[in-house]
């Protein structure tokens, strides 16, 4: 944390990322639909990983509640 | 109920200290907000409680922000209840009002409003009327909190399929003070959608008050389609007070949200 | 300094909300719903939102316009309503009453849109009496 | 409430975009179909020209790039290929010598994250590669053209220290012909090296050492020194600094400058509690170095505790420096009397480089006696006895001695807070001066026009200090060798009709670019300052603040093109 190329770019996006995760989950969306991790370039295996893991994450979550709302909306 | 503000507001005027008070006064049969400058002309003063207490608050201190930013030089006095006095702090925090140009009046709110409003402190730091209410939790908020994630997003669907587009909200709420809005913003939210892209619209909003909203619930006052934003709003206070232990009006400083860095916070 | 909260009634609709401009030096800059508004009881509509908008928009006619010559130009109100009178009895004369038709609005108070539909049946004889909130 | 403008969100109808996609040799045109992707960007609304090359960073693709722009009247460019990072400088001068504004230019890496990541998935890399050149383009569409942002530079250069590393800097920087302002805060220049005996590996007595910079220095006619003094206030930015010096209670000196050198060293933690430390039969080992010098030096039997002080919970860090200096003292207490007892009790001896190894071992060949101890078991000073455990065996040790020597870490000066807030500079959690990046820029500050060298970084040797003093000045030079200073458009902007001011962005910038205006009541970006970073545009609530060439508009058309 703030080894941010932007000097503290990262810590601002960590406490917002922090407060949206939680307002999500108030309003009944998933909060394990939005992550935030870091990852620096020299880390290739685990940019792979969280990729993976985040995928299979939302693969078990299934269609977001808000892509159903918006079919039934257009329907 | 209203001597001691009187006789206060009365001295405020005749020693000069204040250009000018802004309160509440009965005319035509409404009560509106209204600013006293003559010492000798405040028998019109009320509180804001015509059939039930505080049922007829109105944002002074937004309308406060309008007076003093033609007026930046004058001191003007305001009626404040513990949202108000909430309110100003933190729009002294947002550099709208000037904190030594302001002189709150405090009143405090009767239980049955402390009650209603669910309000964690229903009094300012200092009043010269009403007695201090007990602290009320958000049983609201539990509410929602209890239910299962998908019921959540369904009851907050059918709240804000509701909405009108009015934006009331937004301008009865002392605490939106921009001059341009994202929730006009075409980029954020589509446009010439009634009711507005759920749930952006109301989420966007509710962002934006993270940090900011002082409890007033103004908002769920003016809200023709009765939307509970309070308690929306409510949530999003309780979730930066457990992230950051900052909760606007009652914590000193900046929103953690607008402080750069983590040193300043926790 | 010269600040007021005016109470008024919104005349986009038949509704009849109330609410309050708030007025500063001689310009509205605000609308204020009134919590005691038996119609809108602190509540308004996006329209009744921005009244003070349109009150003092450079665009807002406030003078009548007559199309002299295919362009329409200011008038006075004698001019306007001359004509329009000189109009109405012409075409009335020549096409029979039911020729004319008349348009009321939500913007007008009651006493006025009565005066307007009387003025339609007694005076010119018609029933083509409309009004805008029935769009 | 709010009278907004719209903006028209609506692509602009004049586009002529040309788009052009690199094979990078095999590279790209090997894991993926990029004729398929050229065909398809040709499809793409607004574009007017799609054409595949080989390598379209080479003479013969900018040659491309510019006829198209000419032939085909573009007034946009987007170039899918590799990183940016390598050529985006490139292919915008290139697009600019052939008349069209460089900001009108985007770049798509399609390399980097796709071809190369997808090697065994031919067909998905390009459909990827399709989707990434469709969010270009539809980013592309919505550029704007901006100028470069142009400001004056003065050539002289503010250097606060007078340690080695500061001297060493304003030496270099007077010998390309800069005019130096070195302000150091004591009496004396010179620094720690003041207070020590001599230096390692040659054996120079370090004050001669440092007179000869000192003496350089003054000689120099560009060189004002100003000793006693301190920095009080700095205002500016890089080029155009302006600062107020004060000399004890005398007169403030107003001076301007270019560039500023941070070069305020550190200073040997004074270990009070530690170990019994009294100053007299428990010392430090700048005690020592100056017994040493002063030839006061007399004890016949000495222990050496390492990392007295360092490595601890709140001072976590190592020094570096000081297995050097116990080394290289107990060497020269051996060579003085080979009879004396020296013993280095130590945890992991940090010796840098072959020629501090080499020292190492003549040490030891000259009898010092190092023992290693468990940081969890401490030694103990008690009675003119060392008592410690060795870690293993287990072995409960007694050495007597008539003198304890600690090795104390350097430590971050106490002014560094104020210094940093005046330069808006960030510190570690030491209070040690932060680099923009420890490896790529080791010098520099983020802030543009401060640079560091020195301890005032961390616990630097000697010839470190040296060295990266000379690299400071090199540092400078690339800024001041210029005549102006040419920056990026790419930055801020507040929009001063709907700005109202509520310092939102302000306290959010980490380069102090914003200013709050009292007189307009706004706050306006120093576009000189900015780096873009765009915390500002995050946090205002009124999108008065925006980034340019990411501006809301931007950057959804591009998401939304997915």
């Amino acid at each position: 944390m703030g080894d941010c190329h932007y000097l503290y770019g990262n810590v601002a996006t960590e406490k917002r990322v922090r407060f949206l995760k939680k307002l999500l989950a108030f309003s009944g969306i998933e909060e394990e639909r939005l992550r935030c991790k870091w990852v620096s370039s020299a880390e290739a295996s685990e940019f792979v990983e969280e990729m993976q893991d985040f995928t299979e994450t939302l693969r078990a979550l299934g269609p977001s509640p808000l892509k159903q709302a918006g079919a039934q909306r257009a329907a | 109920m209203t001597q001691n503000v009187k006789k206060k507001v009365k001295e405020l005027l005749e020693s000069g200290k204040i250009k000018g008070f802004l309160g509440l006064c009965q005319k035509n049969g409404h009560i509106g907000p209204h600013l006293f400058c003559d010492p000798d002309d405040l028998e019109s003063m009320v509180l804001g409680d015509e059939e039930r207490p505080g049922d007829s608050r109105y944002p002074l201190n937004k309308l406060l922000i309008h007076i003093a930013r033609s007026y930046p030089d004058e001191t003007f006095g305001v009626l404040v209840r513990g949202c108000d006095e909430r309110g100003l702090k933190t729009l002294y925090t947002w550099n709208q009002l000037n904190p030594d140009k302001v002189i709150p009046v405090g009143v405090a709110c009767p239980q049955e409003l402390a009650d209603a409003c669910e309000c964690l402190r229903p009094y300012p730091e200092e009043f010269v009327e009403g007695e201090r209410a007990e602290e009320r939790s958000s049983a609201s908020v539990t509410k929602i909190s209890g239910l299962d994630v998908k019921d959540r997003f369904t009851s907050w669907m059918k709240e804000f399929a509701r909405c009108i587009k009015c934006y009331g909200c937004r301008d009865i709420c002392p605490m939106c003070f921009c001059n341009e809005c994202s929730l006009e913003a075409e980029e954020l939210i589509h446009t010439g959608e009634l009711p507005p892209e759920i749930p952006i619209f109301h989420l966007v909003r509710a962002v934006h008050m993270a940090g900011r909203c002082i409890d007033c619930g103004l908002c769920n006052e003016v809200c023709p389609a009765d939307i509970p934003l309070r308690t929306l709003y409510k949530k999003v206070a309780d979730i930066i007070d457990e992230e950051f232990n900052y909760r606007p009006g009652y914590s000193e400083g900046k929103s953690p949200l607008n402080i750069l860095g983590s040193a300043a916070e926790e | 300094m010269d600040y007021r909260t005016v109470p008024t009634t919104c005349t986009y609709c038949g509704c009849g909300c109330n609410f309050f401009l708030e007025v500063l030096d001689g310009r509205i800059i605000g609308t204020i719903p009134s919590k005691s508004g038996p119609a809108n009881q602190g509540k308004l509509c996006i329209k009744g939102w921005h009244v003070h908008q349109f009150v003092q928009s450079p665009e807002r006619l406030t003078r009548p316009l007559l199309r002299k010559n295919g362009n329409l130009s200011e008038v006075s109100w004698d001019e306007a309503l001359d004509y329009t009178a000189s109009r109405l009895k012409e075409i009335t004369s020549a096409h029979g009453s039911d020729s004319a038709g008349f348009f009321a609005s939500a913007k007008l108070t009651n006493e006025e849109n009565y005066l307007i539909q009387k003025f339609a049946r007694a005076a010119v004889g018609t029933n083509n009496v409309d009004h805008c909130a029935r769009l | 409430m709010n009278e907004k403008r719209k903006e028209k969100t609506e692509q602009p109808d004049d586009l002529r975009i040309g788009v052009f996609i690199c094979d990078c040799g095999s590279n790209i045109a090997g894991h993926l179909d990029c004729s398929a992707v050229t065909e398809y960007a040709a499809s793409l609304p607004g574009v007017v020209f799609a054409k595949e090359n080989l390598y379209t960073c080479s003479e013969a693709g900018i040659t491309e790039i510019q006829k198209a722009i000419s032939e085909h009247e573009l007034n946009r460019v987007v170039v899918a290929s590799c990183s940016p990072r390598t050529h985006q400088p490139l292919f915008q001068s290139s697009c600019a010598e052939a008349g069209m504004n460089p900001y009108l230019f985007e770049m798509v890496n399609i390399r980097d994250q796709c071809s190369w990541v997808h090697m065994q998935e031919h067909a998905e890399a390009t459909e990827k590669a399709k989707e990434l050149v469709r969010m270009g383009v539809a980013k592309a569409a919505f550029l704007e053209p901006q100028k470069d942002i142009e400001a004056s530079l003065l050539s002289r250069v503010l250097v606060i220290g007078g340690g080695v590393a500061g001297l060493s800097a304003a030496e270099a920087l007077a010998d390309m012909a800069l005019e130096v302002i070195l302000v150091e805060k004591e009496p004396k220049a010179g620094g720690l090296l003041n207070q020590i005996n001599q230096l390692v590996p040659e054996g120079v007595k370090a004050a001669e050492y440092v007179e000869r910079i000192i003496e350089s220095v003054n000689s120099k006619s560009n060189v004002t020194v100003h000793l006693g003094t301190e920095v009080k206030a700095i205002a500016g930015y890089i080029g155009n600094y302006e600062i107020t010096l004060q000399r004890g209670e005398g007169e403030a000196i107003q001076e301007k400058v270019g560039c500023i050198v941070v070069a305020t060293g550190a200073v040997p933690l004074e270990p009070a509690g530690l170990y019994g430390y009294d100053g007299e039969r428990v010392i430090t080992q700048m005690q020592l170095e100056e017994q040493l010098l002063n030839g006061q030096f007399k004890a016949q039997r000495v222990v050496m505790i390492q990392c007295a002080g360092a490595r601890v919970p709140g001072r976590e860090y190592c020094s570096r420096i000081c297995c050097m200096i116990a080394v290289k003292n107990a060497a020269l207490i051996k060579d003085q009397d080979p009879e004396a007892q020296v013993h280095i009790l130590y945890r992991d001896i940090q010796m840098y480089g072959t020629e501090k190894e080499r020292m190492l071992w003549d040490a030891r060949g000259k009898g010092v006696r190092f023992d290693v101890y468990d940081p969890e078991k401490p030694p103990e000073v008690k009675d003119g006895q060392v008592l410690f455990e060795q870690p293993i065996v287990g072995t409960k040790r007694q050495i007597p001695c008539d003198l304890v020597v600690l090795s104390t870490p350097l430590v971050a000066r106490e002014g560094a807070s104020a210094l940093s807030q005046l330069l808006r500079i960030p510190m570690d959690q030491n209070g040690f001066f932060l680099e923009a990046h420890a490896k790529l820029r080791p010098l520099d500050f983020a802030t543009d026009g401060v640079f560091l060298c020195g301890s005032a970084r961390y616990p630097a040797t000697v010839a470190e200090a040296r060295s990266q003093g000379l690299g400071v000045a090199s540092r400078v030079a690339t800024v001041l060798f210029k005549d102006k200073l040419v920056t990026s458009a790419l930055v801020a902007e507040i929009d001063p009709e709907t700005c109202v001011g509520c310092l939102g962005c302000l306290d959010m910038c980490p380069y102090g670019a914003i200013e709050f205006v009292p007189e307009k009541g706004i706050c306006e970006v120093n576009t000189i300052l900015c780096k873009g970073c765009g915390c500002c545009a995050a946090t205002c609530p009124s999108q008065s603040a925006t980034l340019k060439g990411f501006k809301p508009k931007q950057l959804l058309s591009q998401i939304r093109a997915i």
